[in-house]
């Protein structure tokens, strides 16, 4: 693994929806992340002692830019929140897998609130790659939606749960009409929703290695030494969420065993 | 001024570089220690190492707590064959001591486990885990003396590498149970594994542990590590080991200060990566800046072992 | 939906109307309480008191520790006539109800206590504090299940006050305690207490506590107090009230949830003297939002004295 | 007691000389302080738990002003350090007793180091009362004393550690000059110093009477409930600092007793 420790300047604090905070980070680790890897960020709040995980929403290697985007749900991301232009924060990484991206088929990413944040990095990579990519995004109202102009070259249909702006309903009911043939799946959201989606995929008879999870759990270390990420192997046993993953193959899951570590 | 020696003897011929270990269960086997420089540590304590591998407790295994956690990992590791084969063959290779720390649910599991890591070249002593609390019937050893005693003694018989005993703070009298300990041919003590905590999601009106409770590590037991040093320090003969808590080379000192001989650093490796080598670094000025050449002088007492 | 009823029975007619008390050795004895509203707790305990005034221990008494305090203040008290005669009566006109915790080095002196209270008007029950830290002798009833019985059973027959006796942490088998302590005839059980733990000033090469160790207090102990009270409260059939770290009404429903009855808040009226009261809106709050009209919904088990 | 709980809005920051910062503070509990007097104050501080109590430096009741002088030891007056014009902090007070400063004698004080802050209000209340004041100040260096112009009608005199301003040495060793008849005696300043100027009063037959010291421990709750800031009685048993103090007449004190409670 080449991850480092390194102090990063923010460039930049924005709020770009509803619920949402994006920090532009200047760091030469940059360079070297790949979409859906994620940083162990150190807070320095009086209820947080452990580092945060937050993926890489977006990179731009060659200005040495990473970009975050969150909510405040708790002590660490409340302070996350309130850093400004200037101040440092401490970054571990680039960690984890992210997702794979080569190949040709045609991409269907599914987002689920936050779980958008890698998408930007992602749809980047792989509208850059010439797939053609159509992103399912579900948030709780059309307020709380990251502006579609973040992701060019992609098709996007909206799902609320209010009903706000597109579907009226949860985002995995778009899944049967979005994703025909054999388009790979890449899917960012609550443990919930992923295992909707796993659940769908096994009625609808779409190959779960088509698919791609990033999964998302409370972390001890984000580098493979507290094993406090246990993610159920198929097959038995246990995978570590920081090094097998976040992202992976969802037939290398046992999703009856999954828990919604949040229990959200 | 000279230089500073900042080595420790551990008994038996464990003699570490630097009194700053990392501690059990919080760097793994010594492989996944991304932006950590290891050559600065004085040992690798391994994860809980059992006879078979175990695959662990079902997830939620980790959560935080005011300055500490609790885990629940509940032994995840690949079993003793495995640490033999695939890990202690690099080890060997490493200028670095490894100790295994070991964990089992009866007096037989440990001794076989000591037999098969005796003589392996690699491994550079044991830390006998009596006080897992996550496993039902790691509790056992550790809060009862005389048990602890024979457990001890068995395993002393079975391996002639150095022995550390790690004592779990869960008990009503710690020193009872490390002179015990000690009595029965351990080389040092170790002070102090997790204690049994709990926390609950009242949100989603469950435990937020799958394995319900779990052990407490961190900032918050600092003071009752310290106090379990203390104790056990002056009642003891060989060498006791400081763990609980420590983030910085000032935590490191109060170990040192209430008779340590060395320390672990846990929970502040997942913080700090570098925290360990940070610390050694630490306590190095702080004897400079004393005029003073060896830990030998940091005592608050004379240690009981002298 | 109606009104909520926050009220607690913990037994032989001690009925509070919050479940949130201040805890023994926070609140003096319920006279000094600037910016504080009275009205809202369910009831006062007081400072431990024995049978002669005691002047406590010399400073330094107190310690910051992270996400926590050390104290040893040493039982500074006026003594149990003082109590009779200058406070009793100022409680007899409280619209609240005054618990006296008691300690003692023997069963006399509790026994002497328990009489000397027993029938006072202003005196709603007795918390027996077996398990205070700081006084030598304080440890050996809370720590030993028979001996604990037999002080509860002693005390038990020198009084008709309603019965509290509060565990200490600092021991090995705590259900085991609680049971013996249950059987003897105490209404109900606190838990927990501190746990002994000490710090070093680095700096000047001495523990900060004139006493060397002291009680540990504060958030960082709430996993470890939960963990207790989950555990006691499925294991005894009389109410438990739980102590240890409760800052804020998510804080308090951890315990509820856990199995207490009620819950006593300590080191956070240092902090916020306004805290319990704001916890007893807050369960309120927690109560109404969840459609429930009284307390009896927050278990997570089915309590054992149901 | 008449102590109240209440938010009070941060005026201004400053750092009046070397290692002193300066807060002044609105709050209408201004009107209610005595010199001498402290507030428990309320950190949010990763590192601390309790509140820190700080001396009122000196209090503008017509404005609604108190100022606090203080210097960074750890984490607690870090935390109050950082605070900025418009911050709110939480003051628990005024607690405690303060100086009593009725009668015609002249008054000396006797401040060290960050002790000078209370002298500021106090120094006002005694000239304003026509009382002849004289300052005996010290500190580690020049740069580290309050400009005597804080203290206008009275007269000042200086020690330094390091000798850079005034007599180079402790400010003790100016008691013998300055102290001349029935002057009533003010000390504030770290422990070892009030226990040197008592030693000296007995040495030089002053009554401990005449003398008043500021007495700093830490500090649990600050309004008498957790009995942690014992202070040894004459006579045996202990006082609270934060009831029975924190000034209190020396003649009270079991000096003999007194530790240095921050090991200084
Ligand atoms: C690999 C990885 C990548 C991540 N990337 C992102 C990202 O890009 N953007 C982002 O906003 N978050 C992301 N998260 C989640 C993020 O790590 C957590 O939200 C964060 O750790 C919460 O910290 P906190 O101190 O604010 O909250 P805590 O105090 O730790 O938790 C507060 C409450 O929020 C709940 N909670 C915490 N995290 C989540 C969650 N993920 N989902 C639902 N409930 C939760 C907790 O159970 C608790 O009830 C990622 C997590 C992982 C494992
Ligand atoms: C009644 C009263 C009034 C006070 N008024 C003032 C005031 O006006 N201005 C001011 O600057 N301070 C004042 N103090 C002292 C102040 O309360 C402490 O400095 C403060 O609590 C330190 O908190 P902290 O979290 O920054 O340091 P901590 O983390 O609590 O302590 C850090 C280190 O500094 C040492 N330390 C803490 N306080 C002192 C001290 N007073 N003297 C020497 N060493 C110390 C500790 O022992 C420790 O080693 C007063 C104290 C009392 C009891
Ligand atoms: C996630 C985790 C796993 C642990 N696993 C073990 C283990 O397998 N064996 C053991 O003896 N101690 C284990 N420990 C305990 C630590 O070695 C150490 O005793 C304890 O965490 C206190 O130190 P700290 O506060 O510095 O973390 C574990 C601790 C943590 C946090
Ligand atoms: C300064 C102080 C004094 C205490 N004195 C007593 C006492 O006299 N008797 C007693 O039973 N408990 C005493 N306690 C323990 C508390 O009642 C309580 O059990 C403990 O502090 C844990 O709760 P907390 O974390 O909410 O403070 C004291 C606690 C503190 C902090
Ligand atoms: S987060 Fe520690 S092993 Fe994955
Ligand atoms: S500070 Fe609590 S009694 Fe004085």
């Amino acid at each position: 693994m080449i991850a480092t420790l390194q102090a990063a300047r923010v460039l930049e604090r924005s709020t770009p929806m509803g619920g949402g905070v994006e920090l532009i980070c200047e760091t030469p680790l940059a360079a070297d992340v790949h979409p859906g890897q994620f940083f162990q960020v150190a807070v320095e709040s009086p209820g947080a002692l452990l580092r945060r995980p937050y993926s890489a929403a977006w990179t731009d290697p060659t200005r040495g830019l990473v970009g975050f985007v969150f909510n405040v749900v708790g002590a660490g991301s409340d302070w996350l929140a309130a850093r400004n232009a200037g101040d440092r924060i401490d970054l571990l990484g680039p960690l984890g897998r992210g997702f794979a991206i080569d190949g040709g088929r045609p991409a269907v990413c599914v987002a689920g609130g936050l779980g958008i944040a890698v998408f930007i990095g992602l749809s980047n990579a792989l509208t850059g790659r010439g797939r053609s990519t159509t992103i399912l995004y579900g948030a709780r109202s059309a307020d709380q939606l990251l502006p579609a102009a973040r992701f060019p070259k992609t098709r996007m249909q909206l799902a609320t749960d209010d009903g706000s702006a597109g579907h009226h309903g949860r985002v995995t009911a778009l899944l049967s009409n979005a994703i025909v043939g054999d388009a790979d799946i890449f899917a960012c959201g609550p443990t919930p929703m992923l295992v909707e989606l796993v659940r769908w995929a096994q009625r609808a008879d779409v190959r779960l290695a088509r698919i791609q999870v990033a999964h998302e759990t409370p972390m001890g270390c984000g580098v493979g030494t507290c094993l406090g990420c246990a993610l159920p192997r198929a097959g038995g046993g246990y995978m570590l969420t920081c090094q097998d993953g976040p992202c992976i193959s969802a037939d290398l899951v046992e999703w009856t065993r999954v828990v919604d570590a949040f229990h959200g | 001024m000279g230089e500073i020696d900042l080595s420790v003897d551990l008994g038996r011929g464990l003699r570490l570089r630097s009194p700053v270990m990392v501690a059990s269960g919080t760097f793994a086997y010594g492989f996944d220690a991304p932006a950590v420089d290891r050559t600065g540590l004085g040992a690798v304590v391994t994860k809980g190492t059992t006879l078979r591998p175990r695959h662990g407790n079902p997830p939620v295994r980790i959560a935080e707590t005011p300055s500490g956690m609790l885990n629940a990992i509940g032994l995840q590791n690949p079993g003793v064959d495995h640490v033999v084969q695939a890990f202690a063959p690099v080890w060997a290779r490493w200028d670095l001591p490894v100790i295994v720390n070991v964990a089992g649910d009866a007096v037989e599991d440990y001794v076989a486990i000591a037999r098969r890591l005796d003589g392996v070249p690699g491994i550079a002593g044991l830390e006998l885990n009596i006080s897992c609390p996550n496993v039902e019937a790691g509790l056992q050893f550790g809060v009862d003396a005389r048990l602890a005693g024979r457990l001890t003694q068995a395993v002393r018989q079975a391996t002639s590498l150095p022995l550390m005993v790690k004592l779990t703070p869960n008990v009503t009298d710690l020193v009872a149970i490390a002179r015990a300990i000690a009595d029965a041919g351990a080389d040092s003590l170790s002070a102090i594994n997790t204690l049994v905590g709990m926390k609950i999601d009242v949100r989603h009106r469950r435990p937020v542990l799958e394995n319900q409770v779990g052990g407490l590590s961190g900032p918050a037991i600092r003071p009752l590590a310290v106090r379990a040093v203390w104790e056990v320090a002056s009642a003891v003969s060989i060498p006791v080991v400081g763990v609980g808590g420590i983030m910085t080379t000032e935590d490191a000192l109060e170990f040192l200060l209430a008779g340590a001989s060395a320390v672990q650093v846990g929970t502040a490796n997942y913080v700090r990566p570098q925290a360990a080598r940070e610390i050694r670094d630490g306590i190095a000025t702080h004897l400079t800046e004393h005029g003073w050449s060896s830990l030998a002088a940091l005592p608050l007492r004379a240690p009981a072992h002298v």
